[in-house]
This record gives C-alpha cells, structure tokens and sequence, in this order.
C-alpha cells in the first residue's frame, strides 16, 4: 500500500462524500461548502494523475471563480434574516430508480471495457509547456475562439445580473 | 488491493458523474442544479486526465480539460446572472415554481 | 534542504513530511506576537503617542498578554449562528494562508514544497481564503458579518487579476514559476534583483527596470487589497460594518483569524520580497562565505528573507496609518479600470522587450 | 465663361437657397440673425445670375442650350420598354437666364422689402427660410431640362406655396386659404401628372428634346393626332392650377391672406408664371387643336376676373384679380401662336405686378395693415414715393407708351388681331380690347380711391407715412424697370422694337404638318429644296440648313399679316387704355356720375361681378351639393337595397340554420364529442408526462438512453 493508493482513495473519498452530500443536503449553504470539498477532491485526483498545472487551474477556477459565484448566487437569493434556507427535491424516487440504472450501466462499461492503455507512461515533466505549446499551435483557433467566447459570456453576464 | 488503474479513476468519475444527474433532475433550488451540473463537468474532466495521462499524451487530454473549466466558468457566470434576474422577477429560485408562461 | 535531512534523522518519510510542514508554524506565531506589537507602536509613534507601556521593557511582552487574555476568553457562539460553518472558518481561512507558506522559500535550505508551479499555487490556496470569510459571514447569521464577507470576496476575486497579470509578466521575463528558482537566479548582487532589471544581460536589463517598477507597485497594491490591509480595508471598516466578517468571534477562534491576517501580511509580503528582491539573497555578499563556513549562510539568507519581509509589513503598517480608506466604488475602479490596464500594458512591453 | 461654368454656376445658383433654407430653418431659431445669412445668400444668386444673363445674351445669344445630364436612376433593362433611365438635368437657353434672372431680382427686392415689412413677426427667420425653399424649387422649374423634375419641382412650388400662404395659420382665413390653393392646385397637378405618364409611356424618356425628336420622327401617343392635343392639353392642365386660369383661378384671390411681399414674389411674379413658363417650354409640341383651347382658356381667364377686379374693394384682392387676368393675356398669347409676345409679357408683367404688390404692401404697412380701399385716400401726399411708382406700375399695366406694358401687350393684341384675320377666331382679340379697357379703368380706379381725395379714414390718415428705405428702395428699382427703355430703344414700335424678340425666337413646331395652323406651316417647296440639295453637296446642305433655321419661324402670310395688324392694334389699344384711364377720372375724381345711384342701377350686375361671379357658390353647390346629393342616394341605396338584400339572405339563413341546428347538435355533436371524450382521456394520461419541468424531460432522456443501450447492445 504505497502513498499513491492511500491518496486515492482519500481523494475518491472526499470526493464521492462530498458529492453525495452536495446532491442530498437541503441546505444550499452546505451544499455550497460541500462543493469545495469535491473541487478539491478532483484536484487532488488531477495531481495524482500528474496534471499539476490542472490541477492548479481547478482550484483558482472552480474553488476561487465558480465555487465564489455560486455562494454569492446563493447569498443574494436568500434573505438574510430568513435562516430557513433549506430547499426541497422532487421525484426522488423515479429519479434515483433511473439515475441508479444509468450509473450501474455506466460503471460495468467501464469496468468491461478493454482500454487501450499506452506501456509507457511518460512523466509529466514540465506539463506547463507542452500545454502552452499545444495551445499555441494546434488549438491556437480554439483558445482564440474561447477567449472570445469568455468575453461574451461576461459581458451577457453583466448585462444581465443589472437589469 | 490492487494497483490503481484506469477503470479506478473511472469509477470514481462515473459515481460523481450519476451524483450530478441525480442532482440536476431532483433538485428544486436553481443553484444547487447548477452545483449538479458542476459535478457533471467535474466528471467529464477526470475523463479527459484519466485517458490523457494512461494514454500516453498528456498534453492533449488536459489541453480538452482546460478547455472544459473555461466553458464551465463562462456557463457558470451566465447562470448565475440568469438566476439573479430571475430571483429579481419572482422573488424565488424554485425551478418547479417558476412556471408564469404556463399560466 | 531541511527535508533531505529530517529524512536522514528519521528515516521516515511521514514523520519527516509532517515536521517539515510544522517548520513555518513555528516563525509565524512569534512573528505573529511581534507584528502586533509593531502595529501597535507603529500606530502609537506615528500619533505621537508611546502605545503599550505597562508590560515589560516598552511593553515588549503585550502580545503575551493579549495571547493570554484571548486564551482565557468565553468561546461565544451565538445563538442563531450556523455552528458547523461558525466554527469551520476560522481553520478553513487560517488554513489557507497556512498553505501557501508551503512555496515560500524561507532560505536556500528550506522551502515547504519545491513547485514548479509556486507562484500559480499561492493564488489558487489564496481562493480557500475566500471560502472561508464568505463561510464566517453566513454562518455568524449577522448583517455585518455577511456584508463584510461579501466585499471582502469580491475584493480578493478582483485584485487576484492584476496580481496574476503581474505574476504572468515576470513568467515571461524569467521562463519559472518556482519560487526557490526564482530566488536563486537572483543571486550575487542587489542589481541583479529583478526590480533592478533581473539577471538579463545588456539593454535589456536597462529597458526593463522601469516595467519592473510598475509590476512591483501593481502587485503591491493588489496584494495589499488582496490580504484587506487599509486603505483596502473595507471589509471591515470599523466606522461601517463593525468588524467585518469577524465581528461575533470571539476567544481562541478570533486569534486564528487575527493570526491568519498576520500570516497572509507576510506572505504577501514575502512573495513580494521573493519575485522583485531577490528572496532570501543578501544585497551584498554573504559572511559565512567570506568566513568559509557553510552553515552560516542559510542563517544569513534566513535573516536576510525575514527583514525584507518585516520590511514590507512595516510599509503595509506604515501605509496603513498614513492613508484614509476608500470607498467601495473607488476600490473597484482602482482595480479593473487603473490596476489591470496598467498590468496588461506593462505584460505587453514586458513581453516586446524579451521578444526583441 | 464657357458651357461648363455656365452649368457650374446654374447649380450654385440652385442650390445656394436650398443651403439657405436650411440653415436657416435649422438654426433660425437659436441664432436670431440667420435671416441676414438667407439675405446674402440671395443677393450672391441674384450677382451671378444678372452675369448669366449678360454673358449669355451677349456672346452665346445664338448658341443651341446649354444642357448637362445626370443619371438619377438606372433601372437597366425593363421588359416592354427597353433600357430604361431616369435622368437629372439642366437646361441653359435664352429663356432660362431671363427667367433666372426675373425670379432672382424679384425674390431679391422681396427679401430686402420683408426685413423691414415683416419686422417683429415670431416666426421670423423661418419666413425668410421658406423664402428660400420657393427660390430653390423655383430655380429648380427654371433650370429643368426634364419634365420628371418640373414635375417634381412643380410639387415643390406648390408646397412653399402653401407653407407661405398659411404663414400666420393662427388665422382660420390663411390656413383655410393654404388649403384652398393646395387643394386646387392638384387638381390642375393631377392632369399634368397623366400627360407626364402618357408621354412617358409613349416615349420613355421624360427629357424635352428627346420627346419633340421623337414628336418629330412621327411618333404620336397611341398612335392617333388626337392623343398627341390631349397630352399637350393635359400637360397644360398643371399650368391651368398653377397660373389659376379659369375654372381653377378662385384660389389665388384667396391666397392673397399670405404676408404681402409673398403675394409680390409668389402670387404675382414668379410661381404663377411657372405655368406661363410650362407653356412655353412645351410650345412645340402643342398641336392647332391644343392651342385654340389654350387661347380659349386664357380668354377666359382674361376675361372674367378683369370683370370681378372692378368692384373690389380690398386692395390686394384687386390685385389678385389683375394678376389673374394678366396671366390670361399671356396664356391666351401662346394660344395664338404669339410665343416672344407672351413671354415677353411675362417679363414685365413679373416687374410691374411684383411692383403693384408691394406698393399695396407699402401701403398696408402705412396705413397699420388695413387693407380696404374704401378707408384710404389722398395718401398721395403722405407717401409720395409709393404713389409715384404706383402711378408707373398701372401705366405700364394699362399699356400707356413708354411704359414697358405698352410693348408686351400691344404685341399681343396685334398677334390676336392677326391670328383673328388669319384663322376667323375674331373674338381673342375684341376679348384682349376689352380687359384692356377693363384693366385700365379698375387700376385707375384703384390709384384715384387709394391716393386722391379726401382720406375717408382721418385717424389712420394722421398715423399714415412714408415706409423706409429698405421698401422703398425695391419699389424704385422695379418702377425703373418698367420704363422701356430696358427693353426697346422705339418706344413706339411695339412690333419691331423688342431687343429680346431677337434672342426669343418662336421654336419650330416639332408636331406633323397636318395638325399645325395653317399659317405656322414652313414652306413646302423650301423643304422640296432641302432635301434636293441635301442629295448634292454637304457644304450647300449646310447652308440651306442655316437658313432654314432663320425661316422656319411662321409663313410669311402671318409675318404679313402681324405685320400690317400692328398699327391698328396700337391706335385701338392706345385708344382703350386712355378711355378706361378717362372714364376711371370721371367716376372717381370728378364724380359726374352719382355712384351709389348708378351701382343702384345696374345692381345684378355690380352683384355678379362683386360675388365673383359667385364661382365660390357655384363650386360649393355644384361639386360639394354633387357629392353631398351623391352620398344621400348611397345612403338610400345602402339602407334599403343593400340592407334588404342582406336582411332577406339573414332570415334565409336563419330558417335553413335552425334545421342545420338540430342535425348539429344531435348527430355531429355526439360524435364530436365522443371523439372528445377520447381525446380527453388520452390527454389527462399524457399531461402527466408534461410537467413543464425540464427535469422531469431529463429523466425521460436517460431512460431512454438505458431503454437503447439495453435494446442495441
């Protein structure tokens, strides 16, 4: 049992914990706390498998940009006197009951499948440059074109949230 | 136990990924659909470092992956701009309350 | 490196790890004592006063006091508060600027974690900070408190984009991200500092010390605002909100926040110190160099690293006095219209100057 | 000065008041003295067309027009017609610089009288901006080359027309009036807008030499004579509204509620010769037939308001009258073939009329906008200035020599005279005596109420003075302009005597031989040699060609006959001049007649001729009564026809939907409501699954994504 087991299964279990909380909790606040765990979860899993600037990227992404406009989208929907912030769900049952099967048949065509899995894997030296290089040649359009895209999207954002 | 392996990572990512589902479909509160659909980008992103890095070409799969948390922070970013208007309007963020066209 | 030699001692790779992260506990807490007692003379002698007196020599033992008085207090926890979040907080935010102690390169010979990526990892372990705050708002269920943490996130997320820019133009200068790298490339001499131009050779080095000049006073600036410092101290302006986010703590958790706010003055301070001063390398030559002996000089580089800090926090201390707070709406325009047009205009020459 | 600059400085001159106008209606009212910029704006048009006018008449007198096209609309290849395209253009001959340069001078004197007459009024500067916007549709008919943009043109004179008319539309009178003209102008417009489109239709080109080419090669409206008199007479409908010739003359006197220089600028001088101005353009194509009814018309026009102008009262409406009639003799002068004549008469008639106008506007402002003769009189002595150019104004319009009316109008009636010997139609010229006669006794009628006697109105007498020199100064300059010795150097010779006869020559008429006067024919065996020599050399063809053109004119029968007609004409017209002159004396100065007892004795006919020959009344009770009566029968018809038919289908309908009822709601109901009933179970089964929610569209996805992936693999 080397340290690589040991963190993967703390991060599945972070993880996995924290999503089923994030999914089940009434209490959006929890939720939203919950979320950051699996964030961070997922990050671990990325330094594990040697994605390190990912990883990076996840946590000032998610945990700094996406994770912070959810609890602000929470806190500006909820009253502040009103401690009552928990909220509901609906078919549950048929939910699960479909969302069960889906997972079960999800996970055996994982688990069945024969992945083609490449002998030697390279060490991830230096993943930050072979990405920049990547995305300044091959996906140069692609990473223009998201920029754009970026730009669009805050600026919609912003004429939105102000009317 | 064995050796942690590809179908590990994507079992995880599986779970994770059917959490998000059932939580984008039983959730009632806009935001915490949303929180679902995170988890749902978040799956799909230990895919795409999974496959890279057991495939051997790393720098492609995480360039994709990147390429995820851009989309999803600009998605996040209009959804929650969208919800606010809303919770503006109706003074709530029920999805299965919000239901004035039909009306 | 101390961990190669914790390994040696213990032969254990787990206890070495967890004595290894323990080592920066142990500068920040007395610094900790020390910055608040510099606070609270610099404060007093720049209002022509003497500040604490009583306790010791000049009052030099007060921060004891304090520490004592806080570990004595009533943990109050109010009624409607959300407790899980209440008491969480505290840890999360204190965890937070613990983390990023973990790339700080303190001397040649310690250093948390060698990342390549150092720098990227204090922004992204500063966003727990924020996490934190916004969880001590809601959870002490106080108006204050919430309106406080909502600025203070806002602020952060804000002033991390002209931080990050500034981060990304000395990438392009020095082709690292490694913190300890960053250090040891800017040995020898003062000039070679990278405010001074860096270790480039021949005009370059001339064409870039007045870039480096504005990327110094940018990234002061926002990590100013970053770590919620006056004149950036509307999250907790006391005239307005309180105290901020931490207004109904109180006893041993409001310490961890205070002793978080100490540690990220530092941080801030230290990476500051690390990118544009060269980090734990002395102006001038070293004396365990001079002397032949080798242990002497990670003492020295540790002296010199703690005074460019404390220097820093004396500036942010000093400043602190000496300017009024800002309003909300100004805060935001110094950043996104002034701040990050500057970054981004001075990433560009930066990037032509090293293109040419 | 060549062809290029020529066309150069007509489009300044157009476009010159356009900039005017809308600067100054832009402007006028934040900046007060924008009006002196409209000022200046038209003294430079008037600079540059008075050199126009010199350079042209002095080095290119006998030069073809100058004309330049520019392409408006393309519309390619049109099925039907061709190529087809729409051109802009601008035409330079004689004709057009003396025109340019009556409407500049005129609007000019207008412009500087109205700094002073219109003083103080709060709409000040946009006066003078619709000022400018007349000039520049004005220019604009002046410049054409095309009948598209006269038609435009046109339009727009009729718009300034009414803006100006309607200036003080707080009074119910001017707006009414504005109404009025407008209103009967596209009656007139309407005509000429079917001519307009008949031609267009027939020769695809709206541009005048191309049309009199195409006249000219034989090319006729539906191919029948008769076609080519209707167009020609259809054409002149628009100068019918626009010159308010008889039927459509009842609204100039209307209009007359405008300010006063207006009624100088528009209602005299200018836009009511623009028909005149038509007329004249479209000459050769006119055919005998077109002609007669035109001379027919100005007869009348002549005529009857000559008539209504002897017992009004008010001093502009005299004047309104006298511009109609005046506007008959020229009109009635193209009709007899008297082209030069006619629009020689134009000219001065512009000059004097406008004169008259704002003499009476000088008078009016003296006399603190009082416009009823009847309250005047012996004002000569408080406005020695006006009355002066007054008495020259109504000489000249009298037709006393050395006047410059004496040279037009004798012109006119020997060509009557002639045209009467020549053709047997004798009663133009007994008409033209006539209103002669007529005219001289109502303007010095006029003259002896206003200025002689004892003032009737002693209080406005006392207030009464001379007006400054800002509109006494125009009303100099245009009495001096209506001496002869601008136009003639025999003030005797009427016939002869006319410098400009020889740069306004009559056109060759371009329509074929068979549907011309007799006496307009050119000679047959010249032509005979034409097209003999034309076989033989070049050079010769040439020159026959050269004296063709001098010759082509009219027959020497009519040269003849106008010839021999001009001394009698003279003595007769002299004649009638003076004793309307005399008899005016008798009635009014020394008052040999009682008046009241006399009017009392021909009361019918002072009535009718006061009523205005109650064409007001007769308009309203026939067209209006037509169209009220019309409306009536329409409403019977509507209310028991119409109604009835519908009633009797309603019961019909009734009777057969009361069966179809019963059939209805038994048989097809059930039915329908059995399918209903299906319908509706199917739907509360369905409506389960349409939550609304996407969630619940979600699930179904994804059970239907398990439901493939268990049947496909």
């Amino acid at each position: 049992m080397t340290y690589y087991t040991v963190s993967f299964y703390l991060f599945a279990a972070i993880i996995l914990l924290s999503a089923y909380f994030v999914v089940t909790t009434k209490n959006v606040i929890y939720a939203a706390f919950n979320l950051l765990l699996t964030f961070f979860g997922v990050a671990g899993f990325y330094a594990l498998l040697g994605a390190d600037f990912i990883a990076i990227v996840q946590l000032i992404v998610y945990v700094g940009g996406i994770l912070i406009l959810l609890l602000f989208g929470v806190m500006l929907t909820n009253k502040i006197t009103d401690t009552e912030i928990k909220t509901g769900a609906f078919q549950v049952l048929p939910a699960s009951i479909i969302v069960g099967m889906f997972s079960g048949v999800l996970i055996a065509s994982m688990t069945n499948n024969r992945w083609i899995v490449s002998a030697n894997t390279p060490v991830a030296a230096d993943t930050l440059r072979t990405i920049g290089n990547i995305l300044m040649n091959q996906y140069i359009l692609i990473f223009e074109v998201l920029g754009v895209l970026l730009l669009i999207a805050l600026i919609g954002a912003a004429s939105i949230a102000r009317k | 136990m064995q050796e942690i392996g590809i179908a590990h990572f994507l079992i995880v990512s599986s779970l994770l990924f059917s959490f998000g589902l059932y939580g984008v479909v039983t959730r009632k509160n806009a935001i915490m659909v949303l929180m679902g659909l995170e988890l749902i980008l978040n799956a799909a992103n230990i895919n795409f470092i999974t496959f890279a890095k057991f495939n051997g070409n790393v720098g492609f799969g995480q360039v994709a992956a990147l390429f995820v948390i851009v989309l999803a922070a600009a998605e996040s970013a209009i959804a929650l701009a969208i919800v606010l208007n809303i919770y503006k309007n109706f003074n709530q963020v029920n999805v299965d309350e919000i239901d004035k066209l039909r009306d | 490196m101390i961990y190669d030699f914790l390994l040696q001692l213990t032969g254990n790779a787990a206890i070495s790890s967890l004595i290894n992260s323990i080592i920066p506990l142990t500068f920040i807490i007395p610094f900790a004592l020390f910055a608040v007692y510099l606070e609270r003379k610099v404060s007093a002698h720049m209002q022509d006063r003497l500040g604490p007196m009583r306790v010791g020599w000049h009052g030099w033992l007060q921060s004891f006091a304090d520490i004592l008085k806080l570990l004595q207090k009533e943990d109050i926890v109010t009624a409607d508060a959300d407790k899980k979040l209440f008491n969480f907080a505290p840890v999360l935010v204190f965890a937070g600027s613990y983390a990023a102690f973990a790339a700080i390169p303190f001397s040649s010979a310690y250093i948390g974690t060698n990342l390549d990526l150092g720098l990227l990892y204090i922004v992204a372990v500063t966003s727990l900070v924020v996490a934190g705050i916004l969880m001590a708002g809601w959870g002490s269920n106080n108006k204050y408190s919430l309106l406080g943490a909502v600025r203070s996130a806002a602020q952060i997320v804000s002033y991390e984009i002209p931080t990050t820019l500034v981060i990304v133009t000395v990438i392009v200068m020095t082709g690292t991200l490694n913190l300890h790298k960053l250090s040891t490339d800017q040995t020898s001499s003062f000039y070679n500092w990278l405010i001074f131009g860096g270790y480039a050779a021949g005009w370059h080095k001339f064409a870039l010390i007045p870039s480096m000049f504005v990327g110094f006073l940018v990234i002061f600036i926002s990590t100013l605002a970053e770590v919620n410092r006056t004149p950036f101290d509307i999250p907790e302006a006391e005239s307005e909100l309180v105290a901020g986010y931490h207004t109904e703590y109180s006893g041993m958790k409001f310490a961890m926040f205070f002793l978080a706010e100490y540690a990220n003055m530092f941080a801030v301070s230290a990476i500051v110190a690390t990118i544009f001063f060269g980090g734990f390398q002395s102006p001038f030559g070293y004396l365990g160099n001079t002397l032949g002996i080798s242990w002497l000089r990670p003492i020295e580089e540790f002296f010199w690293f703690a005074s460019k800090g404390i220097f820093f926090v004396f500036v942010q201390m000093w400043l602190r006095w000496t300017l009024p707070r800002l309003r909300v709406d100004q805060l935001m325009a110094m950043c996104w219209k002034y701040l990050i047009p500057i970054a981004v205009v001075n990433l560009i020459i930066v990037a032509l100057i090293m293109v040419l | 000065m060549n062809e290029l600059s020529f066309i150069q400085a007509a489009l300044v001159v157009l476009f010159l008041p356009l900039l005017g106008f809308t600067v100054t209606i832009l402007y006028g009212k934040r900046f007060k003295w924008l009006y002196l910029f409209e000022v200046a704006i038209i003294t430079i048009a008037l600079g540059i067309s008075i050199y126009m006018l010199f350079i042209r008449l002095a080095y290119f007198a006998d030069a073809p027009p100058f004309q330049k096209e520019f392409l408006w609309i393309n519309l390619g290849i049109v099925p039907l017609l061709g190529k087809v395209t729409v051109e802009l253009g601008i035409m330079i001959d004689n004709i057009t610089v003396l025109m340019l340069f009556v409407v500049c001078l005129i609007s000019a004197l207008v412009h500087y009288f109205s700094i002073e007459y219109m003083k103080g009024d709060k709409r000040y500067s946009r006066y003078f901006a619709y000022l400018g916007i007349f000039t520049f549709s004005m220019l604009g008919i002046v410049f054409t080359h095309n009948l598209l943009m006269m038609y435009i043109f046109w339009e727009l004179v009729g718009l300034s027309s009414y803006l100006l008319i309607g200036f003080w539309y707080e009074k119910k009178s001017a707006s009414d009036a504005s109404k009025k003209a407008f209103i009967t102008n596209r009656i007139g417009d309407l005509g000429m807008l079917a001519g307009i489109l008949l031609i267009f239709s027939t020769y695809h080109t709206f541009t005048f030499e191309a049309i009199f080419a195409q006249i000219k090669a034989g090319q006729m409206p539906l191919n029948s004579g008769f076609w080519l008199t209707a167009t020609g007479i259809l054409l002149f409908c628009g100068a019918i509204g626009k010159s308010a010739q008889f039927p459509l003359h009842v609204w100039l006197p209307d209009a007359m509620e405008g300010p006063t220089p207006v009624s100088a600028l528009i209602h005299a001088a200018t836009m009511v010769a623009a028909g005149v101005y038509l007329t004249v353009r479209i000459f050769p194509m006119l055919t005998g037939d077109a002609l007669l009814f035109i001379a027919i018309i100005g007869a009348l026009s002549a005529f009857i308001p000559a008539t209504i102008a002897l017992t009004q009262t008010d001093i502009k409406k005299i004047l309104a009258y006298s511009t109609i009639s005046q506007l008959g003799y020229m009109i009635m002068a193209l009709g007899v073939g008297a082209y030069s004549f006619g629009f020689f008469h134009l000219i001065t008639h512009a000059f004097f009329k406008a004169g008259l106008f704002l003499g009476s506007g000088s008078v009016i402002y003296a006399m603190h906008h009082e416009q009823d003769i009847r309250q005047m009189g012996g004002l000569r002595k408080k406005l020695p200035i006006t009355y002066a150019a007054f008495v020259i104004y109504s000489l000249a319009i009298s037709g006393i020599p050395l006047t410059s009316g004496f040279l037009s109008k004798d012109g006119i009636l020997a060509s009557a005279y002639a045209f009467g010997g020549l053709t047997g139609y004798k009663i133009f010229a007994i008409t033209g005596f006539l209103v002669a006669l007529l005219t001289a006794f109502y303007m010095f009628r006029l003259i002896f109420v206003t200025f002689h006697g004892e003032p009737r109105n002693q209080h406005k007498y006392d207030h009464a003075h001379e007006s400054p020199a800002l509109m006494t100064v125009p009303l100099i300059i245009l009495a001096v302009l209506s001496i002869f010795a601008f136009y003639t150097a025999n003030p005797l010779d009427a016939g002869k005597g006319w410098t400009l006869s020889s740069w306004i020559k009559t056109p060759p008429s371009v329509v074929p031989a068979s549907l011309r006067y007799e006496f307009m024919n050119e000679k047959q065996p010249e032509v005979a040699e034409v097209s003999k020599s034309h076989n033989e050399t070049e050079p010769v063809a040439e020159n026959v060609e050269a004296k063709k053109n001098e010759q082509i004119i009219h027959s020497e029968e009519y040269t003849h006959a106008l010839h021999s007609a001009h001394y009698p004409a003279m003595g007769l017209s002299l004649l009638v001049a003076i004793l309307g002159i005399f008899t005016a004396y008798l009635f009014y100065i020394k008052k040999v007649v009682n008046l009241d007892a006399f009017v009392e004795k021909i009361k019918p006919l002072y009535n009718f001729s006061l009523n205005k020959w109650y064409f007001d009344e007769f308009y309203n009770s026939v067209f209006v009564g037509f169209v009220m009566l019309l409306s009536k029968i329409l409403n019977w018809f509507d209310a028991n026809i119409v109604d009835g038919i519908v009633n009797a289908s309603a019961s019909v309908t009734r009777t057969v939907s009361t069966f179809s009822n019963a059939i209805d709601k038994y048989i097809v109901d059930g039915l329908v409501n059995f399918l209903a009933i299906l319908t509706g179970m199917f739907g509360i089964f369905l409506r389960k699954l349409q939550t609304g929610k996407v969630q619940t569209y979600l699930v179904m996805v994804i059970f239907s994504i398990i439901v493939l992936i268990f049947i496909f693999i």
